[in-house]
C-alpha cells in the first residue's frame, strides 16, 4: 500500500485550497450527484456558451480525493470547448479505470496526472470520479436544453 | 456405450465428495434427486472456504483490504453469472435468496404504482404446470389488485396446450410467467415462441428457468425473456442465493422491492431516493459467501460445457426412459421422447404408493423424490395427487438408472404385486 | 491488565483463521469492523464444510437419508438459534436471507388486508438513529398506504429524545420500530419502556437487534418486543441467512410476504392456502447450509458466553474511548460512558475526511469503516455526513485498540496537522 | 434401513384392507387435512353422542403408513367414551415421537404397535400422525359444537 502514490501532494494542495468552489450564476443546469457507499456529494453547476465551458461551479462534501478531483477539473475543463472538455474526460476515465496500467498524458491532464496513484485503489475509482460524472450528466443537461 | 454420455464421467463424479457416501446397510449413495437440489463439486466447497477463512468482510460499504477482496470476488461472481447466461449487462443480474424470491420480487413490486403496475382489468397468464413458486405470486398480486389470473392446460402427454393462445394472450394481459422445463413433466416449453406472442400485447415475459439453467445453455436475449429467474443450488452452487436478470429497461421500471442498507441513492427521513440497478435490488448484505461459490459453480460448469452436459443429460434420459418402461404397472408422466425433456421424470407405479416406493428405493441407497414435488395442479391435471421422481444429472451413470430399474423391480415384488 | 476481558483471548483468536492474515506490507491484520460484519470461527466454517460434502439435500420435502440428514441439521438449526434468543417456540423462529428482508417482511405484509393492516390516518413511529433497513421499509408502507410515518429524535450525546413520547406514540401508532443497540452511535435504547408505552396504545413493536444479538444476552420475551430481528454474519455466522423472531399471535396475523415452494398447505390453479408458522414466511428453498452454519455460530457463542462476551466489549470498549481521546481534534458521537453502549465507536477528526483516515489506517492493516454506515439521518443530526467508525468483538485485543489509537496519531501527522 | 420394522404385514394388510372406510351419516364435525410436504390427504367425519365415539368416517388419499394409521385408529377408536379416546390418541403421539426409543403398550394400542417401527423413520412420522392429528381436531369442533 504506497500511500504516497495515493496522495500526492498536488491532491493534497487542491484539497487543501480547492480551485473554483462555490456555486455561481450564470448556469444552463444544475446537477446533484452522491456516491451511495459513502455519502460523498456534489451540486455542480454548467454554463455552456457558444460551444465552450464558460463555468463549471459547485458545492461539494467529501474526501480529499473526491475534493481534489473536482478542483483539478475545474481547473482542466473552464475555458475548454465542449468537444475537447468531452476529450479530457474521456482520457481521465479511462485512467482511472486502468487499474493504474494506464501512462498518463500530462499535456492532457496537466494536474489531473496525479490522480494516476487512485487508480491502484479500486476503492478510491468512485471517489475520484464523483463529480467528473456529475459533470458530464450537467453537461448533457445543458447540450438537451439548448436544443429543446 | 450410450452415446452423448460425458467422456470422463468418472472423472467428473470424483469432484462430487458427497458420491462417495454410503447409506445404512453399506449401500453407495445413488442420487437421482438433482431437480430437488444438485450436489457441491469440491471446488466449490473449497473456494467458499478459502473466501471465508482469508477474505472475509462486507461489501460495498468497505474501504479497507479485506473488504476490497470481498467486494471483487463477490463482484466476479456477478460478472460469471452474467457471462453464463449471456447477459447484456453486468447490472441487469441481481442476487436474490432463491428462485421464489426472484419471482415474488417481479411480483410484489407489479402491485405497486409505476409504469408497469397492475390493476384491475389486467391479466396475468401463468401455466398449468408451473412450480408453486411461479403460481402462488401471481395469486397474491391478482388476488390483491383485482387482477385476474388465466393458465394454459396441458395436452395429455404433458405439453403445454397451445390451441387457445389467442384467448389467453390478449390486450389485456399484462404479465405471462412460465417455466422453460418443468420440475415434475420435465417437458420443455417454446418458450421464445410464447413470448414472442405476448410481445406482440406488449406484456412482459417471465420466465422461471429454475429447471433449465442446469441443463441447457441459457442465452437470456435469445430466449424472449424480460426477466428470467433461476436458483444457485440447482446448478452446483450453494444455497441461499438466487439470480433476477431483467432487461434495464424492464428493472428501471420497477419500484423497489426490499428497501434498506445499499439500495439507496440517500436517505432522509422523509424521503429517500434509490440506487441503479443491481443495488437498487439488492438491499441489506447480500449472500456474499454465497455469490462466490455460485461463481465458482457457473465456472465449473461451463469449464464442463453445457451442451456437453444437455446431451448428458438426454442420454441418461432416453436410457431411463427405456429401463423405466421394463417395469410393469409403471406409467411415466410427460412427454415420452428424451429430446422434448429435461432430467426430471416423474411416474407412477400401479398398486404402490410413490412414498412407499421411494421408501424402499432409499433402503437401498437410492434417493428419488415422492410427492406433489411443489407442483400439485400438475399432478391434479392427471388425477393424481403424487408422484415419485428421479432426476439426473452430469454426474448420473447409466448403473445408477440400472440400480433404479432394479430397486422398482424390488418394490413390486416387496409389495407383492404380482401375488 | 484491563478487567472485564475475556479470559482466553488468545485461544478465542485462534480459533477465526482470518485474524492470520498479513496484508500489504506485511502488517497483520487488525480486525475493527465487526459491526460490518464479523469474522467467522473454523468451527462455523467446517460445520457447513461437512454439510455440503456429506450431508448435502434439499430440506421438508426429501424423504430419503441425505433429505432426513439435511432436515434434521436444518431445524437443528432454528432450535439453537431459539435456545440463543430464549424463544418461547421454535416455531416462532423464521429464517430470512439477512434482516433487512425481516424488516421489510413486516413492513410490506402490513400493508396488506389482515388483522394488521395499517392504513390512511394510521402512524408508524421510527427513530432517527435507525440503520436504512429500519427507515426505507417503513417509508415504503407509509408511502403506498397513506399512513404517517413519525420518529423520535436524538439529543446531543446521542440518545434517543424521549421527551415528546406522549405526542409520539399515540392511539393511531399501530407500529413502533426501533434498533436495540445503534450500529453509528453505539447507544443501548430503553426498548423495554418505549414496547411498554406502545403496548398500551395497542402498537405492536418491531426490534432491530442486528447489533444487539451479536453483543448482548437476548431474551426475545423480556425484551417486550412482538418482532425482533438479526442478521446471521453479524454473529459469526454466515451471510445469507437472517432471522425474524415474532410472537405466534402476531405472525398468524400477519398475511404471507413470498408466496411459494413449501409456504403452502395447498395449491389450486384457483386459489391456495397455507402452512402455519415457521413455514408460512418461509417460500422456497431456505438458506440451508447457512442455517446450519448459523446454528454452530450461536453454539459458539453460547459456548463462550454472552454475559461474558458483553463484558469483553465493555471492556474493550471503554478503553477505546480512553485511547481516543488521546488523539487530538478527535470527537465521538453518542455516549461517553461505555456502559450505557454497543461496541461500535464513530468519530471525527477535525481536518481529515473519514475516508482518508481509514485510507491510513489499512495501509497499516487496521480496518475501519468510513461513510454513513447506512445511517445517514443520525449523521444529518450530528451535522456530519460521514464518520470513521471502529467496532470491536469477542476477538479484539487492547494492543489492537492500541495499534488504532496509534495510526490515528500517524493519520494527523500523515496529513500535516499540526503543522 | 429395516425395512421390514417399517413395513409390519399389520400395516400393510390394513392398508390394502383399510376398515371404516368412506364418509357416513351422522357426524357433528368434517375436517380436512393434508401434509403439505407430500400431499397426503384425509376428509374426516366424527359422530360424538353421550361421551362416546359413536363413529369415525374417512375419505383418504395416501402412502400405505398413513392409510394403515387411519384404518387402526377407526379400529381403537370407535366404540370409546371421549376420554378414553383422548388417552389412547395421547399414547400413539408418544410411540410416534419417540424416536424408536418407547416400549408400545400392546392393551392400550393392539395393532398399533405395529407402528413401533415408524418412530424410527423420522419422514414417516408425520404420514402415521394425519389422520390421527384430523381426528383430534374433529372431535375438539364437536365438543365445542355441543357446548355452544
Ligand atoms: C442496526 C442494523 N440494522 C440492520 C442491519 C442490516 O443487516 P443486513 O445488512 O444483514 O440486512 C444492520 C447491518 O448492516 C445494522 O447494523
Ligand atoms: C421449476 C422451479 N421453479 C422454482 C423453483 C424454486 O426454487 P427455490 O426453491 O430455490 O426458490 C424450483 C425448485 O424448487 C423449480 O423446480
Amino acid at each position: 500500500m504506497d500511500l504516497d502514490s495515493l496522495y500526492q501532494e498536488i491532491i493534497l494542495d487542491h484539497y487543501k485550497h480547492p480551485h473554483h468552489a462555490g456555486l455561481r450564476d450564470p448556469f444552463e443546469a444544475e446537477v446533484h450527484h452522491v456516491n451511495p457507499t459513502c455519502g460523498d456529494e456534489v451540486t455542480l453547476r454548467v454554463h455552456v456558451a457558444d460551444g465552450v465551458v464558460e463555468d463549471v461551479s459547485y458545492d461539494a462534501l467529501g474526501c480529499s480525493i473526491s475534493q481534489a478531483s473536482t478542483s483539478v477539473m475545474t481547473d482542466l475543463l473552464i475555458g475548454k470547448s465542449v468537444d475537447e472538455a468531452m476529450t479530457i474526460h474521456q482520457t481521465f476515465l479511462e485512467l482511472m479505470q486502468g487499474k493504474g496500467q494506464v501512462e498518463p498524458d500530462e499535456d492532457v491532464l496537466e494536474d489531473g496526472i496525479a490522480f494516476a496513484g487512485v487508480a491502484k485503489f479500486p476503492a478510491r475509482v468512485k471517489c475520484a470520479l464523483l463529480s467528473w460524472m456529475a459533470w458530464k450528466d450537467a453537461t448533457a443537461q445543458s447540450l438537451d436544453k439548448e436544443k429543446a | 456405450m450410450i452415446e452423448g454420455l460425458l467422456p470422463e464421467l468418472e472423472v467428473i463424479r470424483k469432484d462430487f465428495p458427497i458420491l462417495e457416501r454410503t447409506l445404512a446397510g453399506g449401500y453407495p449413495l445413488v442420487y437421482l434427486d438433482s431437480a430437488n437440489t444438485s450436489q457441491k463439486p469440491q471446488v466449490v466447497i473449497d473456494t467458499m472456504v478459502d473466501h471465508l477463512e482469508r477474505h472475509n468482510a462486507n461489501v460495498a460499504r468497505a474501504m479497507h483490504q479485506l473488504g476490497a477482496e470481498a467486494s471483487e470476488a463477490f463482484e466476479a461472481g456477478r460478472d460469471k453469472v452474467a457471462a453464463f447466461i449471456k447477459a447484456p449487462s453486468r447490472d441487469e443480474v441481481i442476487f436474490t435468496k432463491n428462485a421464489s424470491e426472484a419471482l415474488n420480487l417481479v411480483a410484489n413490486t407489479l402491485a405497486w404504482r409505476g409504469d408497469l403496475q397492475v390493476g384491475e382489468g389486467d391479466e396475468v397468464v401463468i401455466t398449468e404446470m408451473e412450480h408453486h413458486s411461479n403460481i402462488v405470486p401471481w395469486q397474491l398480486l391478482t388476488e390483491r389488485t383485482g387482477a385476474t389470473l388465466r393458465w394454459f392446460g396441458l395436452t395429455d402427454d404433458g405439453r403445454l396446450d397451445l390451441s387457445n393462445i389467442d384467448e389467453l394472450i390478449t390486450e389485456r394481459t399484462k404479465v405471462v410467467s412460465l417455466t422453460w422445463v418443468s420440475n415434475m413433466l420435465g417437458t420443455i416449453n417454446p418458450v421464445r415462441e410464447i413470448a414472442d406472442r405476448a410481445h406482440q400485447v406488449g406484456a412482459i415475459v417471465v420466465v422461471d428457468a429454475s429447471q433449465a439453467a442446469p441443463q441447457l445453455p441459457v442465452d437470456v436475449v435469445a430466449s424472449g425473456a424480460d426477466v428470467l429467474v433461476f436458483t444457485g443450488h440447482k446448478v452446483v452452487g450453494p444455497t441461499g442465493i438466487g439470480v433476477l436478470w431483467g432487461r434495464r429497461e424492464v428493472l428501471e421500471q420497477l419500484p423497489p422491492f426490499l428497501g434498506g442498507g445499499e439500495m439507496i441513492e440517500t436517505v432522509r427521513m422523509e424521503r429517500s431516493t434509490y440506487a441503479g440497478i443491481p443495488h437498487k435490488f439488492e438491499a441489506g448484505t447480500p449472500p456474499i459467501v454465497e455469490a462466490v461459490g455460485l461463481g465458482a459453480a457457473v465456472d465449473y460448469l461451463d469449464h464442463v460445457g453445457m451442451d456437453a452436459i444437455h446431451a448428458h443429460e438426454q442420454a441418461i434420459t432416453a436410457y431411463a426412459l427405456e429401463g423405466l418402461q421394463t417395469v410393469p404397472g409403471l406409467t411415466v408422466m410427460g412427454p415420452l421422447d428424451a429430446a422434448s425433456r429435461g432430467g426430471a421424470i416423474s411416474f407412477e407405479i400401479a398398486g404402490v404408493h410413490p412414498h412407499d416406493v421411494a421408501q424402499v428405493l432409499d433402503s437401498r441407497g437410492i434417493a428419488v423424490r415422492a410427492g406433489h414435488h411443489c407442483a400439485k395442479p400438475a399432478h391434479a391435471r392427471f388425477g393424481v395427487q403424487s408422484s415419485t421422481r428421479m432426476s439426473s444429472y452430469l454426474y448420473t451413470t447409466p448403473a445408477e438408472i440400472d440400480a433404479l430399474v432394479e430397486g422398482l423391480h424390488h418394490t413390486r415384488s416387496y409389495f407383492k404385486l404380482d401375488a
